[in-house]
């Protein structure tokens, strides 16, 4: 045993773990039980049915379903709900995992071997699990000189700032947290915020590598927002929109690829070099700045700023497939909800459940466009990961001329496109939409 | 226009990939299968019989403890140490018998080259590791043992691909 | 020197700005050895290589063991060219014994040889695309390369560090059913190689990042005294295969690929075609070799020299050429033995091809060069 | 004083015994008949062109073995590249001799232009002075360095005055190569520079 | 698209503070439950390739494209702005579109010009 880890001990490892259970507990019963005591206090308990809600009642409540489905879907219907579980931080963290996963085992295949294969018993499905645990059991090393507060809180704004793009997504109708009418612009803004948290983590850890990132990162992402917004101009101009949720629906009956191909595929290329993904990795290069503006990161840290990562990678999926693909629209694959479900309840031989007037917690459209929308995305994200296995590092020169020089152009190309196709009325008022 | 057909061949030979088989060697699992009983020597013709030089075996009747081996691994990884053995081995009058270390050993096989009595052979045996130094030393009683090996695995050409079948 | 400064470089104040970077050793992109580099934003001034990481002495070591016994030794440079570092010392021993050879025996050297040269090239390839960050060409040609070793372990009992050539032939006959082994596997070897050509080769990235990074023109190359694909790929035919053909080469038909850009590119493309190449000379000489007879002399223990005499012998490496000086002084132990390897000399390439390069091109320049640390540090 | 040594040495070597190089040398001398046509051309040459101040080592087929003085072996690198169209140097060796008292740095020359050069080595042999107590850079080991004639010599010039000691006069860029930074040992390849253990 | 309170974009705000609230305990757990040994100050040094690090991290770093940056500043607000014309463009008439396009030309025009000049000087 003391051959593979000389320092590790079991008993040390124990402790640890009580340790930290005492203090949980000890900062719960301290802190935790006397605030809900003074929020009970402070606050005034609902009266329903005429009876005030005591503790006791709200069990009750858990235990049936005619009663606990309305709080639900009251639930569902707040913001809280949207931001933490479903067209939010939830449902982005569970694709990025999935992306993960999937960009892993795909990748194996492609280079003709296994990929992750052990854990979990069918084919290395809990890695990812495993990795976590690493990771947030790896030692934090903060470099000597470095910037502290800023080194800490990069990664954390990283995620952050990547959340706060999925919040700009339409998954379903209806179904985006934030429903703004000015949706791309606020897009824009975000993206406009990555290039300056990669430069002060870069900058904050006082070390050459990841410095040489860090600006690498600024250059590529500064300069590849042109394009980027140019590209995506020809889509606004059809629509005549800036909330991606109408932008989404307009496109029921043809996806605006089909007239924009131009365009969708400079809004590709952006996003690779956005997302800093192969080809367009530059500042992770790691055969010439060892892992660019990451090197200095560390433990769960570095776990953060690829969390962040992915959430972007799917923010970005889906921004393609709301603004190209038709977002939620497609054919109608889902079946109703069945009726009599709502009527009589389950009837499974002496056992009786229901029925459930509130059941139908989620329309059969939503259902449908939801799952038009993953596909749509999951397709995308193959696209996005494919590109790693085939091609090599592009380099910085090259890299801002193609952004400045060829989609720049491409982008305009776009523009009077998305003009001829309006002006030569086969789109627009009189046109096909 | 050459730079978009260049990129499409190179996604569509990546994609055709996906299709292929996987060619790793799962190694705990698959053990490759090696030609023969391992690395034997003939001192009459000077030739050896190819095989995997993996760990030694040593034939107790033949073994006469010249210690020539000993010397040939002086110059190479002074791996191979005489050591005393009992009486039982009627052969060796000088009751001396090669121990080997696997923590030094390099597998060259110029011992078993060394060896003019047919006592030195190498087996098919690779998995030596041990949690202790010690136990990388084999004396002569451990190397008189024939490994068990079940190594069945040999690479499979098909159209779909190279695999360890 | 053959690359100009860009003129911005001549302000007078330029010093202030130069970022001195230590590539390595521990760094993903410079194998075991330290390139000081010093940059200029995105453009390298001044390049000062520091090889020694891993330098053991072999040729000191080399003093002390007789002609047969440094053999594990010497091929310890280079474990994935094993044969071919070998090859040379073998050469000249039997030189200075005045062994000859029987056929077969060269034969399996000539196959050993040109497996093992595929088995390095294959290694360098995997790394030239990793450092080019394209995983897939780390994966592919690392698993592919199993094949080949698998034939050499079957041939040679070991995978990687052989030691089966020893002075008068090799150390054991092929093992029964190999020549139709190894043609399956040669030719399934050929068709995977030739589909690298889709995803590195003609890949239009690839060649955007490449072409005309580092060039080393005719003049140069041979003023620097570089070798194999280095050389070859400015333009300058010389193949030891060829030019001095040592055991069967001359009974061979070996074709050289020489390019005439001497860019990265080219210096990355003569492997491949090398590997190519190889498989043909396998083929030959498997149809060629007798099928039957020895394949060793036998010699006596502890042979020696005849009193004070030199040899200086030449292969052709994975690399290029690479020679061995011998000095014998008439004892079992040779009095100097001096390996001329190919890495050595193509080191002295790299400041004059990396100065005013752009950062981005320092893996790809560096490595395309041939370089393999332990072996210029023997 | 030193240099006054060496030039004895190596130039009128008759009467200085070195045991070792010279019975190989003389014997393929002797025997005229054998030597290769070629080769005994190039040798010719350089003969021709510095008298005794050379002495051929041998001639055998493909190699030729030119043993010169320290003051004229950048002349005679000087006239094998320009006038006998060898362009660069493969491998520069030192051989330790502390029987003579001396340490032999050998040049292996070779041409990639001239192709019927192709397969030939010229084996330019040099002799320094060598020190019991070297202090490498400071001491009479010295030699004239031929990196301005083949550029390709300067790592290996490097790497021979670090493994032995000799210092190349003229040479841009003398700087430790492979060994580490504190080695503060005996030169490695000299002979009394022993192994542990052996 | 008029009159849309900045309120609307709360959920953005709030998405921003969960995912913080939500990650920022993943450092603090993974702060105590993971070792910290400060027996080797070495261990704390930035990364240098194994050597002694030398000079300063944050010096005076020149990048050679620098142009484009400035190109950015300029051509980013001309980019968004064609946005404000891009939305209404179904509604506004289809004179509105000259001046656009001799907006669109004149952009065109510039950054022409400016990518020339930075081809021209590769170093700044």
């Amino acid at each position: 045993m003391s051959a593979i880890a000389p320092n590790f001990k079991l008993s040390e490892f124990i402790k640890s773990l009580l340790d930290n259970i005492f203090w949980i507990i000890l900062i719960v019963v301290l802190i935790g039980l006397p605030a809900i005591m003074m929020i009970l206090f402070v606050i005034e308990m609902p009266v329903i049915d005429g009876e005030l809600l005591t503790p006791f009642l709200a069990l009750t409540w858990l235990a049936d379903p005619s009663r606990i489905l309305p709080v639900v879907k009251a639930f569902m219907a707040t913001d809280i709900f949207r931001v933490m579980a479903f067209p939010g931080f939830g449902f982005a963290a569970l694709l990025a995992a999935g992306t993960i996963f999937v960009e892993r085992k795909m990748m194996a295949k492609l280079q003709l071997r296994v990929g992750p294969f052990y854990c979990g018993k069918v084919e290395g499905i809990l890695q990812l699990m495993g990795d976590g645990l690493k990771l947030i059991s790896k030692e934090i090393i903060i470099p000597a000189k470095a910037d502290k507060p800023i080194f800490w809180a990069a990664p954390v704004l990283f995620v952050a700032t990547a959340a706060a793009f999925v919040a700009f997504i339409p998954v379903a109708p209806g179904w985006v947290v934030a429903d703004v009418e000015l949706g791309l612009l606020g897009v824009f803004a975000v993206i406009g915020f990555f290039p300056i948290i990669t430069i002060l983590s870069a900058w904050s850890a006082n070390s050459k590598f990841p410095f040489i990132g860090g600006i690498r990162a600024l250059f590529q992402m500064v300069s590849f927002e042109i394009p980027l917004i140019l590209s995506l101009l020809g889509v606004v101009m059809l629509t005549g929109s800036l909330n991606l949720s109408e932008i989404a629906a307009s496109q029921s009956s043809f996806p605006w690829i089909v007239f924009l191909p131009v365009g969708a595929i400079v809004f590709f290329i952006t996003m690779l070099a956005e997302l800093e993904r192969i080809p367009f990795d530059l500042p992770e290069a790691e055969s010439e700045i060892v892992a660019g503006w990451l090197t200095e990161l560390s433990g769960m840290m570095y776990g953060l700023v690829q969390l962040g990562t992915y959430l972007k990678l799917y923010a970005f999926a889906g921004l393609f497939v709301v603004l190209f693909l038709g977002g939620w629209n497609g054919p109608m694959v889902v079946p109703p909800f069945p009726a009599e479900l709502l009527e009589k309840g389950i009837e499974m031989g002496p056992i009786t459940a229901g029925p459930f007037p509130g059941l139908p917690l989620f329309t059969q459209e939503m259902l449908n466009g939801a799952l038009w929308f993953v596909l749509k995305t999951v397709t995308v994200i193959f696209f996005i990961i494919l590109p790693r296995g085939v091609f090599p590092r592009i380099r910085v020169d090259m890299l801002l001329n193609l952004g400045w020089t060829k989609l720049i152009g491409l982008a305009f190309v776009n523009i009077f496109i998305a003009l001829g196709l309006l002006y030569a009325g086969v789109l627009g008022p009189g046109g096909l939409q | 226009m050459g730079t978009a057909t260049g990129i499409i061949r190179a996604l569509n030979s990546g994609i055709k990939h996906i299709a292929l088989k996987r060619f790793t060697l799962r190694y705990p699992e698959e053990k490759l299968k090696f030609v023969g009983d391992g690395y034997q020597f003939d001192p009459s013709t000077g030739v050896g019989i190819a095989g995997l030089k993996g760990r030694h075996m040593l034939f107790h009747d033949h073994c006469t403890g010249c210690q020539l081996c000993s010397i040939a691994c002086e110059g190479v990884a002074e791996a191979i140490a005489m050591v005393k053995v009992p009486e039982e081995q009627t052969q060796n009058k000088k009751s001396i018998m090669p121990q080997i270390d696997y923590g030094k050993c390099v597998f060259c096989g110029l011992c078993v080259d060394a060896c003019p009595f047919y006592a030195l052979y190498m087996t098919n045996d690779y998995e030596l590791s041990s949690f202790s130094k010690e136990g990388l030393i084999y004396t002569p009683a451990q190397l008189q043992v024939k490994p068990y090996v079940a190594q069945d695995s040999e690479i499979q050409i098909s159209d779909r691909g190279a695999t360890h079948g | 020197m053959t690359n100009e400064l860009p003129p911005g470089l001549a302000l007078r104040k330029v010093d202030e700005r130069i970022m001195t970077l230590n590539v390595g050793p521990q760094h993903p992109g410079s194998g075991h050895m330290r390139i000081i580099v010093q940059i200029d934003g995105d453009y390298i001034v001044a390049c000062d290589p520091d090889p020694g990481y891993v330098h053991r002495g072999e040729e000191k070591m080399a003093e002390y063991r007789n002609y047969i016994l440094n053999i594990p030794h010497l091929e310890r440079p280079v474990i994935h060219d094993s044969c071919n570092v070998l090859y040379p010392y073998v050469l000249g021993v039997e030189e200075l014994l005045g062994i000859e050879v029987p056929e077969r025996a060269k034969y399996v050297r000539v196959i050993a040889s040109e497996l093992n040269r595929c088995i390095y090239i294959m290694y360098w390839l995997a790394i030239y695309g990793i450092f080019l960050g394209h995983s897939t060409m780390f994966m592919w040609p690392a698993g592919d390369r199993e094949l080949l070793i698998d034939l050499m372990e079957k041939m040679t009992g070991a995978r990687v560090t052989h030691a089966h050539f020893v002075p008068g032939g090799v150390r054991n006959d092929l093992p029964p059913n190999f020549e139709d082994v190894c043609l399956r596997h040669v030719n399934y070897f050929e068709k995977r190689i030739k589909e690298y050509a889709a995803v590195f080769y003609d890949n239009p990235i690839l060649i955007a990042r490449t072409r005309d990074t580092g060039v080393l023109s005719r003049q140069d190359a041979i003023r620097f005294g570089t070798t194999g694909s280095v050389l070859r790929a400015s333009g300058v035919d010389y193949d030891l295969r060829k030019k001095e053909p040592y055991d069967v080469y001359d009974e061979l038909d070996v074709h050289t690929n020489v390019m005439k850009e001497g860019d990265s590119y080219a210096r990355s493309r003569i492997p491949w075609l090398d590997m190519l190449e190889s498989c043909n000379i396998i083929r030959q000489a498997l149809q060629k070799m007798p099928k039957s007879g020895s394949v060793r002399v036998k010699l006596k223990p502890n042979p020696k020299g005849k009193g004070f005499d030199t040899v200086y012998k030449r292969v052709e490496s994975g690399r290029g050429s690479l020679g061995c000086y011998i000095v014998s002084d008439g004892k079992p132990e040779p009095y100097r033995v001096k390996l001329s390897v190919p890495s050595f000399r193509n080191l002295v390439a790299l400041p004059n091809l990396l100065r005013g390069e752009k950062l981005g091109n320092m893996p790809s320049v560096y490595w395309s060069l041939n370089y393999w640390p332990v072996e210029a540090d023997r | 004083m030193s240099s006054d040594v060496k030039t004895t040495t190596v130039d009128s070597k008759p009467e200085v015994k070195s045991p070792p190089p010279k019975p190989a040398a003389k014997k393929t001398e002797e025997k005229p008949v054998e030597l290769p046509a070629f080769e005994k051309s190039i040798s010719d040459k350089i003969i021709e062109k510095f008298g005794d101040k050379v002495e051929v080592g041998f001639v055998k087929e493909d190699r030729i073995r030119i043993n010169v003085g320290k003051e004229d072996v950048h002349n005679v690198a000087e006239f094998i590249r320009d006038g006998l169209n060898y362009d660069h140097v493969e491998s520069v060796s030192g051989v330790d001799y502390p029987q003579d008292n001396e340490i032999e740095v050998v040049y292996h020359i070779g041409s990639y232009s001239d192709s019927s050069l192709a397969r030939q080595i010229l084996v330019l042999a040099t002799r320094a002075q060598r020190e019991t107590n070297p202090i490498p850079g400071n001491d009479a080991t010295k030699l004239p360095t031929l990196r301005d004639v083949f550029y390709s010599v300067e790592f290996h010039e490097r790497e021979v005055f670090e493994m032995l000691g000799v210092f190349f006069e003229g040479h841009p860029d003398n700087r430790r190569l492979l060994l580490p930074e504190d080695w503060a040992d005996l030169p490695p390849l000299r002979k009394d520079f022993a192994i542990k253990g052996r | 698209m008029v009159g849309e309170l900045a309120g609307n974009y709360s959920t953005v705000v709030l998405m921003f503070g969960f995912a913080m609230a939500a990650m920022a305990p993943a450092l603090v757990i993974s702060r105590m439950i993971s070792p910290r040994k400060k027996s080797n100050p070495v261990k704390f040094l930035p990364m240098e390739c194994g050597q002694v690090p030398t000079g300063e991290g944050r010096t005076h770093f020149m990048m050679q494209y620098y142009p484009y940056i400035l190109m950015f500043v300029v051509f980013d607000v001309m980019a968004i702005f064609l946005y404000a014309w891009g939305s209404v463009l179904l509604e506004v008439p289809k004179i509105a579109t000259l001046p656009m396009l001799g907006f669109l030309a004149i952009m065109f025009g510039a950054m022409a010009f400016a990518l020339y000049q930075s081809g021209r000087r590769r170093i700044w």
